[in-house]
């Protein structure tokens, strides 16, 4: 245990001068600020899964703006060429009408997405607001909002679309509102949850005690605090509402033709399975792959933001 | 200190949760009061109702009876926003987690900067930033701190914000929620001084919260016992320490671990039983200043075994 | 510890190898069948009701059809004597007396006109409030006993004796025999429907049929056995011994299990062949085609502003191109529809020339024509909404249409897809502008496709339209007894309509359908209908 | 206990008066009506059929009798159905649909718990990528595109199993997948996510050091913990899965409850709308209640008190 | 002499992070002898924690490195040893405690159960005479009615009963050495008293070795025979506990002493605390981890890492201060002046 001292080289006594402590070195800090973000998003990246969503997710959003832009087909151009399999000439084959697959694929992506993102967005606002309100009040009006929530979730979701997609006219807004009505639950859900363990933390405890308003709380602690979770719910509300747009286009609930969504390529690519499988595949494959995408992101962002993975 | 004059006094403050049919009685009925510019120090073991006791008192629960007085005004029954966030302004607190007080999401300046947006102070922003800047400092951090995130600091540079929220609004009078237990040894000895330091520079007055006997006895000028929701002693501190009369007192000094290999060697330990304290029993004065809970038959026995 | 976790794995492993092995092997369990003189079929719902007088859709009738025998039946489209040994009508076509042949009911009893009688006035009996009972109609005072302004007796079906059946009708009904085969005019056996009301909900003993086939077993939604009838009148010349059919919705599925080898044929009523799948079964050259009865119209909703004008109306009607659409959408080689009434309708074979498909030049007339009346400058301001009912090949129709127009007229076109309910509510209440609409003779006469027409309040209608010259040569039509000039009455009032296109006519159907090799004899008939009696299996 | 049962029973009643009156008036509210017809019949008949089957009445006479019927556990006969009741074509149909369902959950479960396990202890290694990439296709296929590839592929071409029907085991093989893959795939999620946060749960680390094995840990300690997100998804999943899935059942050709949901819609067959979505919502509700139950078997902390779930 | 039971040589750990590598143990030697109680000591993040968890091998890799060192258990080294041959290992001869009773415990099974299952797993009994054990282990560790007890939950037990639980389960196969990781941190001071009596009074009756890990000195006054102090990741001050009490040479160790009130602390008096922060071991500081917080910092703090140095045969510590070339310091003054009241004190109780 002892060591030599003349491993150290030479001390002089001029070394052993006290010079006392350096606090400010004590207390210094590393130079670049971490914010919260920049930790998720080193974590992020670790996950090879989650960052090839995202590259998926952005190379499918591109190809659904630019496509549909700059192809010399329209997605409802019928153009002579029935159930003719993929070529040079069109990428995809065309479909039974004699439209150009490849076209109305990306044509097809924007209106899903749009679908998708648009029912996300609205289930984020109600969801978050609804689950928030109930969640940092308390009491009755919780147990009154949440009650609510079992029971929408209690209806059969399929009635409730059905007869609302019946009694509008068909078309994207129809769709959305159905795909919001109940969607928003989950949110809501998962919303008020957190606000239930943030609202008892400390800081939460500090802000009241300096005054803070419930609506100070909510805008300034909790969601921030809650976005985490909200953006991962988000990030699956997003392919739960892909599929449940197909699932309608199957029921025959989707949108209006000639107006192409993957859900309703897919169900009417089907019936083609054997005589032109490359309607269904296109449509399904794409389907398929944004969803793995969206859950590789939400998953990736979970473990991200998981306080327990941290180190 | 001021001995004449109570800055804060509560009366019968009574606290339970659950259903009324079977409440838990987190607070049962205490009463004391505090000077203004003393610290008053409240031990008891975690459960006792110690915490309870602080938020209670600083509103963050509607409490179930009792009074709050604070400055001549009875704090739950102040009903117009204007009144209440005066109150707000004097009175604060200290919380007990260092990491789970500080909003991750937030940075330090930000953090002790959030009573001036509730309370719309220092509108200018230039004149804001000093403020923080000047908290900052008295809290022995710097403003190149201002920027950072609470995951950045250690645990007792994170108290010293939590200290600097508290402070920002020039309240007279802190709760401090066990401040130090969070915390190691060294970095609470720091933490201490400062509250000392800040009680001198700014005639603060202290509600000290702690389940550490010796850190209590250190910071208080009176101390307070708690045990199951209810005061059982309350003193001079060195009048606690030296004569503690109520036997549960007596066991808590004897348990506290002291840094002297022999003394510890030697250390006996007296257990506690519970002894059930009847409906009768009230707050006594055996010896002026220093109050004991119990029936007054109960309250003779100790005291002579006290003596003893 | 390990331990477990493998043997859970190997569990999983063992239950899913268990489960392939169970499904192994046995897939040719379907065409087992062909050595038995066994048919296995599909239907694509279960059957609504199998109430002969309460059933109203084709998928009941594919059951009702082999398992009850009316007066009259159908070989090759032919109208033959069933159960009705002889009859003889009276000189103003007024009277038809049946005679019954001897034949039996499944549980012993004789079938008499009783029955008959008994079933018809059950029909028209408003309490049972029977779906179908119009078609009863053309008989004396059935209309008014319906609607309770008659009395039971007072409809002109009478029962002489056990063997005689009297029946006195409104008008001449030259069809009415063609009726007598249809299934709300079989027969009933009194004494079992007496006794029990529910006798029909379920397959067994108190399901008394008459037909060449026994409803053996009935579960709901799953699956339908008939068994050959062995007291069947004409048992002798039923091949089939049993008939299994399953309740497939699916178009896709039926289409697999017939590939599979699972079911030995396909085509309505017994499940369709897919659009999708017509192509394959053309490459495989085993489709069928047959003429059917029916056809597929675009119906233009007269009280609109823009289809009010009938020019626009014939412009859209002409610039259709039906061969274009038929050949690369619909693919079942059906007949461009330039009339009312289907060729397959005795009388009207032959085109009557009325328009030409696709007239693309007329069309632009007409529409230079009608917009002038309109007061529109341009074809692009003309909006017209294609309302059609959610399903896959009038959607794909109705946008092959939407580029015709676009194309050939440079009208645009919405579409406006509902769900069925709401798209018949549509229709009803006139809120629409061009909506598609299929029609299937219940009967083969001309009058059963242009008799909707008649007024604007008849419930088929649907188009606002009439015309009193049109009401008025249907009427004489239904006067005259004279088969010649009958048909000439009722080819002038198709004029009429040809003339101002209330509809579009589109296509005439096809019967298409699929049959394993060992299947023969299995065809519908011009109505669509196939009866199993003639089925025969090798 | 008891208490608590009653009083969510009682959240249950009332949950289903309004379930049933927004369906009464969601119902209404669709245009249509049972007996419309391609071909339409003289308004007499129509007139007969409402008289027959009370439709003829205000609505709030029909409300009430609605909510009397319900109340009697009797919704009437089927209105596109001759003769047939609604209670009669739950109760042939949902065997059908439970028996298919619960072989789905089984394999869901099976294949989830699996899966899920070995992505969380091999967490961010090869085994985790397979199974996850594994999980998250189950997910992303949808069960029609599914659905008809085994039709196509494992029936057709493989001969492996029947095309469609429901008579016997084998039939119930692809359907059961059909609908158990996408199943799987969450719960393969949900077991992985819970299995990594119990296992960095201290009683893990005492478990090691107790000198457990890697997989006495997993089956006795953290498995039983991690499957208390699974049991809440399994609840209002098992409730969805036995009373049957409408696409599979229609694909598939099953006679089970599913198709009903959305045929009776369609149809405008109100008894039967009615009949099927109170006895979803009992369903789906009993099977919340039985799951906070279940919580308290497997976890001894939770106890029930009045006041529900929180 | 008595016979060493662990020797830990030159133990170095690190933990990956996205930040670096964090350098959490820099180079940890002692020795720990049969039926004696090492302390160890010092602030969180210096290492402690860590060092026990290494000992059992409980770090998790990734993100955590064995980057050097030996740990010798019985003259053993436990680093190379797989899983599988360190499960034998864990429970049976090297028992641990751990400092949170309220999550250690698996919440879902009977505490019976979670007893029963280290003896099954390491001795060969049958389940009858386990159930036995372990109703036995109950009584030893002070809990009342064990035949009850031992079929209930831990939620049914309060926080210093759990621990007495967790205890159980490390006494349960009769360990060598017993790890205790903050034992009593998360306790009441009353229940403290209590379950360092418990550990006490087993270590007599047992012999079994015990390595203390707590950031309360008065703690390791009342447990150890030798005290090691930690401060960013070493060892830095070594000793008997008489040694590091009353002839403390570590300016660490002053402060650690200082900072602490004692119930005779005069309140108008400042505490004697350490300023600053610990350093972050991202980026261990050169020289001397703690020069930057100590009053008495030479230049050469600055440059040079100190070694250990001998203060007697038992003690040892890792301060240029101790060099012969360096200044002579003395224990700050309300340090010596606490010490010599303690020993007023307890010469007057004598």
């Amino acid at each position: 245990m002892e060591k030599r001292h003349d491993t150290y080289g030479e001390l002089t006594p001029e070394m052993f001068r006290v010079v006392g402590p350096r606090l400010a070195e004590s207390d210094q800090m590393p130079k670049k600020t971490v914010s919260f973000w920049k930790e998720v998003w080193y974590r992020f990246r670790q996950n090879k899964l989650a960052v090839s969503g995202v590259f998926i997710l952005a190379i499918i959003a591109l190809l659904a703006i630019f496509v549909p832009e700059f192809s010399q087909y329209s997605y409802r151009d019928q153009l002579g060429v029935y159930n003719e399999a993929p070529s040079k000439e069109h990428w995809f084959g065309t479909d039974d009408l004699g439209r150009d697959v490849f076209v109305r694929v990306w044509y097809g992506a924007r209106i899903s997405l749009f679908i998708g993102i648009t029912a996300a967005i609205i289930d984020l606002i109600i969801g978050v607001l609804w689950g928030s309100i109930s969640g940092l009040f308390g009491g009755r009006v919780d147990d009154i909002m949440m009650r609510i929530v079992d029971i929408l979730s209690a209806i059969p979701y399929l009635l409730v679309v059905i007869i609302l997609l019946v009694v509008m006219e068909q078309g994207l807004l129809p769709m959305i509102i159905a795909l919001s009505i109940t969607g928003w639950v989950n949110m809501a859900r998962i919303v008020r949850g957190e606000v239930l363990s943030i609202k008892n933390r400390e800081f939460v405890l500090a802000a009241r005690t300096l005054g803070a308003s419930n609506w100070h709380l909510i805008v300034r602690h909790i969601i921030p605090n809650a976005l985490g979770a909200i953006l991962v719910t988000m990030t699956l509300t997003i392919p739960t509402a892909i599929f449940t747009e197909a699932f309608l286009s199957f029921l025959g609930l989707g949108v209006n033709q000639p107006i192409a969504s993957w859900g309703t390529m897919a169900s009417e690519g089907m019936g083609g399975l054997r005589v032109a499988p490359w309607r269904l595949f296109f449509p399904a494959f794409f389907i398929s792959l944004t969803i793995f995408a969206f859950n590789a992101v939400g998953d990736g962002l979970r473990d991200a933001l998981d306080p327990k993975l941290r180190k | 200190m001021n001995k004449n004059h109570k800055i804060l006094e509560v009366k019968n403050l009574t606290q339970y949760f659950g259903p009324p049919s079977n409440p838990i009685k987190a607070v049962d009925g205490i009463s004391f009061h505090i000077y203004e510019g003393e610290t008053l120090g409240l031990v008891g073991e975690s459960g006792c109702g110690k915490s309870t006791t602080g938020r209670s008192i600083i509103g963050l629960y509607n409490i179930t009876d009792g009074e709050v007085i604070f400055k001549g005004q009875n704090v739950h029954q102040i009903k117009s926003k204007k009144e209440k966030k005066r109150l707000k302004r004097e009175m604060q607190m200290i919380f007990q987690d260092p990491y789970a007080s500080l909003n991750p999401r937030m940075t330090a300046g930000e953090i002790i900067g959030e009573g001036f947006d509730i309370h719309g102070l220092y509108k200018n922003k230039q004149e804001r930033q000093e403020k923080i800047i000047s908290l900052l400092e008295a809290v022995g951090l710097n403003r190149e701190h201002m920027m950072r995130y609470p995951h950045e600091f250690s645990g007792g540079q994170r108290q010293r914000i939590g200290i600097a929220r508290a402070l920002s609004l020039d309240p007279s009078f802190i709760i401090a929620d066990e401040p130090i237990s969070a915390l190691d040894v060294s970095i609470q000895a720091q933490v201490v001084n400062l509250l000392k330091e800040l009680q001198e520079e700014r005639n603060l007055t202290y509600l000290f919260i702690a389940h550490d006997l010796s850190m209590v006895k250190y910071i208080s000028d009176r101390i307070a016992v708690m045990y199951r929701g209810k005061i059982v002693e309350l003193g001079e501190a060195e009048e606690i320490y030296h004569h503690p009369i109520h036997p549960y007192t007596k066991s808590l000094l004897s348990a506290v671990p002291l840094p002297d290999p022999i003394l510890e060697r030697r250390r006996k330990r007296i257990p506690y039983v519970h002894e059930e304290t009847p409906d009768t029993a009230a707050m006594h004065e055996p010896v002026p200043g220093h109050f004991v809970y119990g029936t007054e038959e109960q309250v003779r026995k100790w005291v002579q075994q006290a003596q003893r | 510890m390990k331990k477990k976790f493998w043997l859970l794995l190997a569990a999983l492993l063992t239950l899913t190898l268990v489960l392939a092995a169970c499904g192994g092997g046995n897939k040719d369990e379907g065409k087992k069948s062909s050595g038995k003189k066994e048919i296995n079929l599909v239907i694509p719902s279960e059957p609504p009701s199998l109430h002969p007088g309460l059933a109203t859709d084709t998928t009941s009738s594919a059951i009702l059809d082999n398992v009850f025998e009316g007066l009259m039946t159908r070989k090759d489209g032919e109208i033959v004597n069933a159960l009705a040994e002889d009859y003889t009508i009276s000189d103003d076509q007024l009277t038809y007396t049946f005679k019954l042949r001897d034949a039996k009911w499944s549980n012993g009893d004789p079938v008499t006109a009783h029955d008959f009688e008994y079933a018809w006035k059950w029909v028209l009996n408003p309490e049972n409030a029977s779906e179908y009972a119009s078609i009863l109609y053309p008989i004396k005072n059935a209309e008014a006993y319906n609607k309770g302004e008659a009395k039971a007796d007072d409809v002109g079906v009478k029962a002489e004796d056990d063997k005689t059946l009297v029946v006195t009708l409104d008008q001449p009904t030259p069809y009415f025999l063609e009726l007598t085969a249809f299934k709300t005019y079989y027969p009933v056996n009194k004494n079992v429907a007496e006794k029990n009301p529910k006798w029909y909900t379920e397959a067994g003993e108190d399901y008394v049929t008459n037909g060449p086939f026994l409803l053996d077993s009935w579960n709901h939604n799953k699956d339908i056995t008939l068994k050959k009838n062995p007291d069947y009148w004409d048992a002798d010349n039923v091949a089939l011994e049993k008939v299994n059919i399953t309740m497939v919705e699916s178009e896709q599925t039926a289409t697999t299990m017939f590939d599979n080898g699972e079911i030995d044929f396909l085509g309505s009523p017994f499940q369709t062949v897919s659009l999708d799948a017509i192509d394959q079964y053309k490459k495989e050259g085993i489709l069928n085609i047959e003429d059917y009865a029916a056809i597929y119209w675009y119906k233009f909703n007269t009280t609109d502003e823009i289809l009010k004008n009938k020019n626009i109306r014939k412009a859209l009607a002409l610039a259709i191109d039906r061969q274009g659409l038929i050949d690369n959408v619909t693919k079942g080689e059906q007949k461009p529809a330039l009339g009312m009434v289907p060729a397959a309708i005795k009388g009207f074979e032959k085109d009557r020339g009325y328009f030409k498909d696709n007239d693309v030049e007329e069309a632009k007339k007409a529409l230079e024509q009608g917009m002038k009346e309109l007061g529109i400058s341009k074809p692009e301001d003309i909006n017209i909404k294609i309302s059609f009912n959610t399903s896959e090949a009038h959607s794909a129709i109705a946008q092959f249409i939407q580029e015709n127009w676009r194309k050939n007229l440079g009208i645009n076109a919405t579409l406006d897809n509902s769900e069925w309910q709401v798209y018949l509510d549509k229709l009803s209440n006139l809120d629409y502008q061009v909506g598609r609409l299929g029609w299937i003779a219940d009967y083969n006469d001309a009058y059963s496709f242009l008799e909707q027409f008649d007024s604007a309040d008849n419930g088929n209608n649907d188009t606002g339209w009439e015309n009193p010259e049109y009401t008025k040569l249907l009427r004489e039509a239904n006067k005259q007894t004279d088969e010649e000039k009958r048909l000439e009455l009722l080819k002038q009032a198709e004029a009429i309509i040809m003339e101002e296109f209330p509809v579009a006519p589109i296509y005439y159907y096809t019967s298409l359908y699929v049959a394993k090799d060992h299947v023969k004899n299995m065809k519908p008939d011009n109505l669509g209908n196939i009866y199993l009696k003639y089925v025969e299996v090798e | 206990m008891l208490k608590y049962i009653i009083k969510r029973i009682i959240h249950i009643l009332i949950a289903l008066f309004l379930i049933v009156t927004a369906t009464f008036f969601l119902m209404k509210a669709a245009p249509g009506n049972p007996f419309a017809n391609e071909r339409d019949f003289p308004p007499e008949i129509e007139a007969n059929l409402n008289a027959k089957y009370g439709l003829d009445n205000p609505w709030y006479i029909q409300y009430k009798d609605y909510l009397i019927n319900t109340l009697k556990f009797d919704f009437g006969e089927s209105m596109k159905y001759k003769e047939r009741s609604t209670n009669d074509i739950i109760a042939e149909g949902f065997p059908v649909s439970l028996a298919l369902g619960l072989e789905a959950m089984l394999i869901a479960v099976g294949l989830g718990i699996l899966f899920g396990i070995i992505a969380a202890l091999y967490h961010n290694r090869f085994p985790d990528y397979i199974a996850t990439t594994i999980a998250v296709l189950g997910i992303s296929v949808p069960s029609f595109v599914l659905a008809g590839l085994m039709q196509y592929f494992i029936s057709l071409k493989l001969g492996l199993f029947p095309v469609a029907g429901w008579n016997g085991f084998k039939y119930t093989v692809l359907p059961a997948l059909a609908i158990a893959l996408t199943h799987a795939g969450y719960i393969a999620k949900l077991v992985r996510s819970s299995m990594l946060e119990e296992n960095h749960s201290e009683y893990v680390k005492l478990a090691r050091a107790k000198g457990l094995g890697k997989w006495t840990i997993v089956f006795k300690h953290t498995l039983r913990n991690a499957l208390m997100p699974v049991i809440t998804y399994l609840g209002p999943l098992t409730a969805g899965v036995v009373t049957g899935s409408f696409i599979i059942e229609q694909i598939f050709a099953i006679p089970g409850l599913g198709r009903h949901f959305v045929q009776s819609i369609t149809n405008r067959d109100y008894t039967v709308i009615m009949g099927t979505t109170v006895f979803y919502a009992i369903i789906l509700m009993f099977a919340v209640l039985i799951v906070d139950i279940l919580y308290t078997i497997i976890d001894p902390r939770i106890k029930l008190k009045g006041g529900g779930r929180k | 002499m008595k016979k060493p039971l662990l020797e830990v040589k030159n133990l170095k750990i690190n933990f990956k992070t996205y930040a670096g590598l964090v350098q959490a143990v820099r180079g940890v030697d002692f020795t720990l002898y049969e039926g004696e109680t090492l302390a160890i000591v010092g602030e969180s993040g210096s290492g402690k924690s860590v060092t026990s968890n290494a000992i059992m091998k409980l770090i998790p890799e990734p993100p955590g490195i064995y980057a050097d060192g030996q740990i010798l258990f019985e003259g053993k080294d436990l680093i190379p040893l797989s899983d599988k041959e360190m499960s034998k290992i864990r429970g049976n001869d090297i028992a641990m405690i751990f400092q949170d009773p309220m999550t250690a415990l698996n919440p879902t099974i009977r505490v019976g159960k979670q007893i029963m299952e280290v003896i099954l797993r390491h001795k060969s009994v049958p389940k009858h005479e386990a159930k036995e054990r372990a109703i036995e282990l109950l009584r030893q560790v002070g809990i009342p009615m064990p035949e009850k007890r031992f079929n209930q939950y831990p939620h049914e037990f309060s926080g210093g009963m759990r621990q007495r639980v967790v205890i159980a389960i490390a006494l349960a196969a009769d360990p060598k050495l017993l790890i205790a990781d903050e034992p009593t941190t998360a306790l009441d001071v009353t229940i403290q008293a209590q379950i360092l009596e418990l550990l006490k009074e087993i270590q007599k009756k047992r012999n079994t070795s015990i390595i203390f890990i707590t950031h309360d000195l008065g703690v390791v006054a009342n447990m150890a025979d030798r005290v090691a102090v930690m401060y960013a990741g070493q060892i830095v001050e070594y000793g008997t506990v008489d040694d590091i009490f009353y002839n403390p040479k570590h300016p660490y160790t002053w402060g650690l002493l200082g900072s602490m009130p004692d119930l005779n602390n005069k309140s108008d008096e400042k505490l004697y605390a350490i300023p600053g922060s610990p350093p972050n071991l991202l980026h261990p500081p050169k020289g001397d981890a703690f020069a930057p917080r100590n009053q008495y910092a030479l230049a050469i703090d600055f440059e040079l890492e100190p070694p250990m140095f001998k203060v007697s045969e038992t003690h040892y510590a890792k301060t240029w201060l101790l060099h012969e070339n360096a200044p002579k310091i003395d224990i700050p003054e309300p340090i010596v002046r606490r010490m010599e009241r303690y020993k007023k004190e307890a010469g007057l109780n004598e």
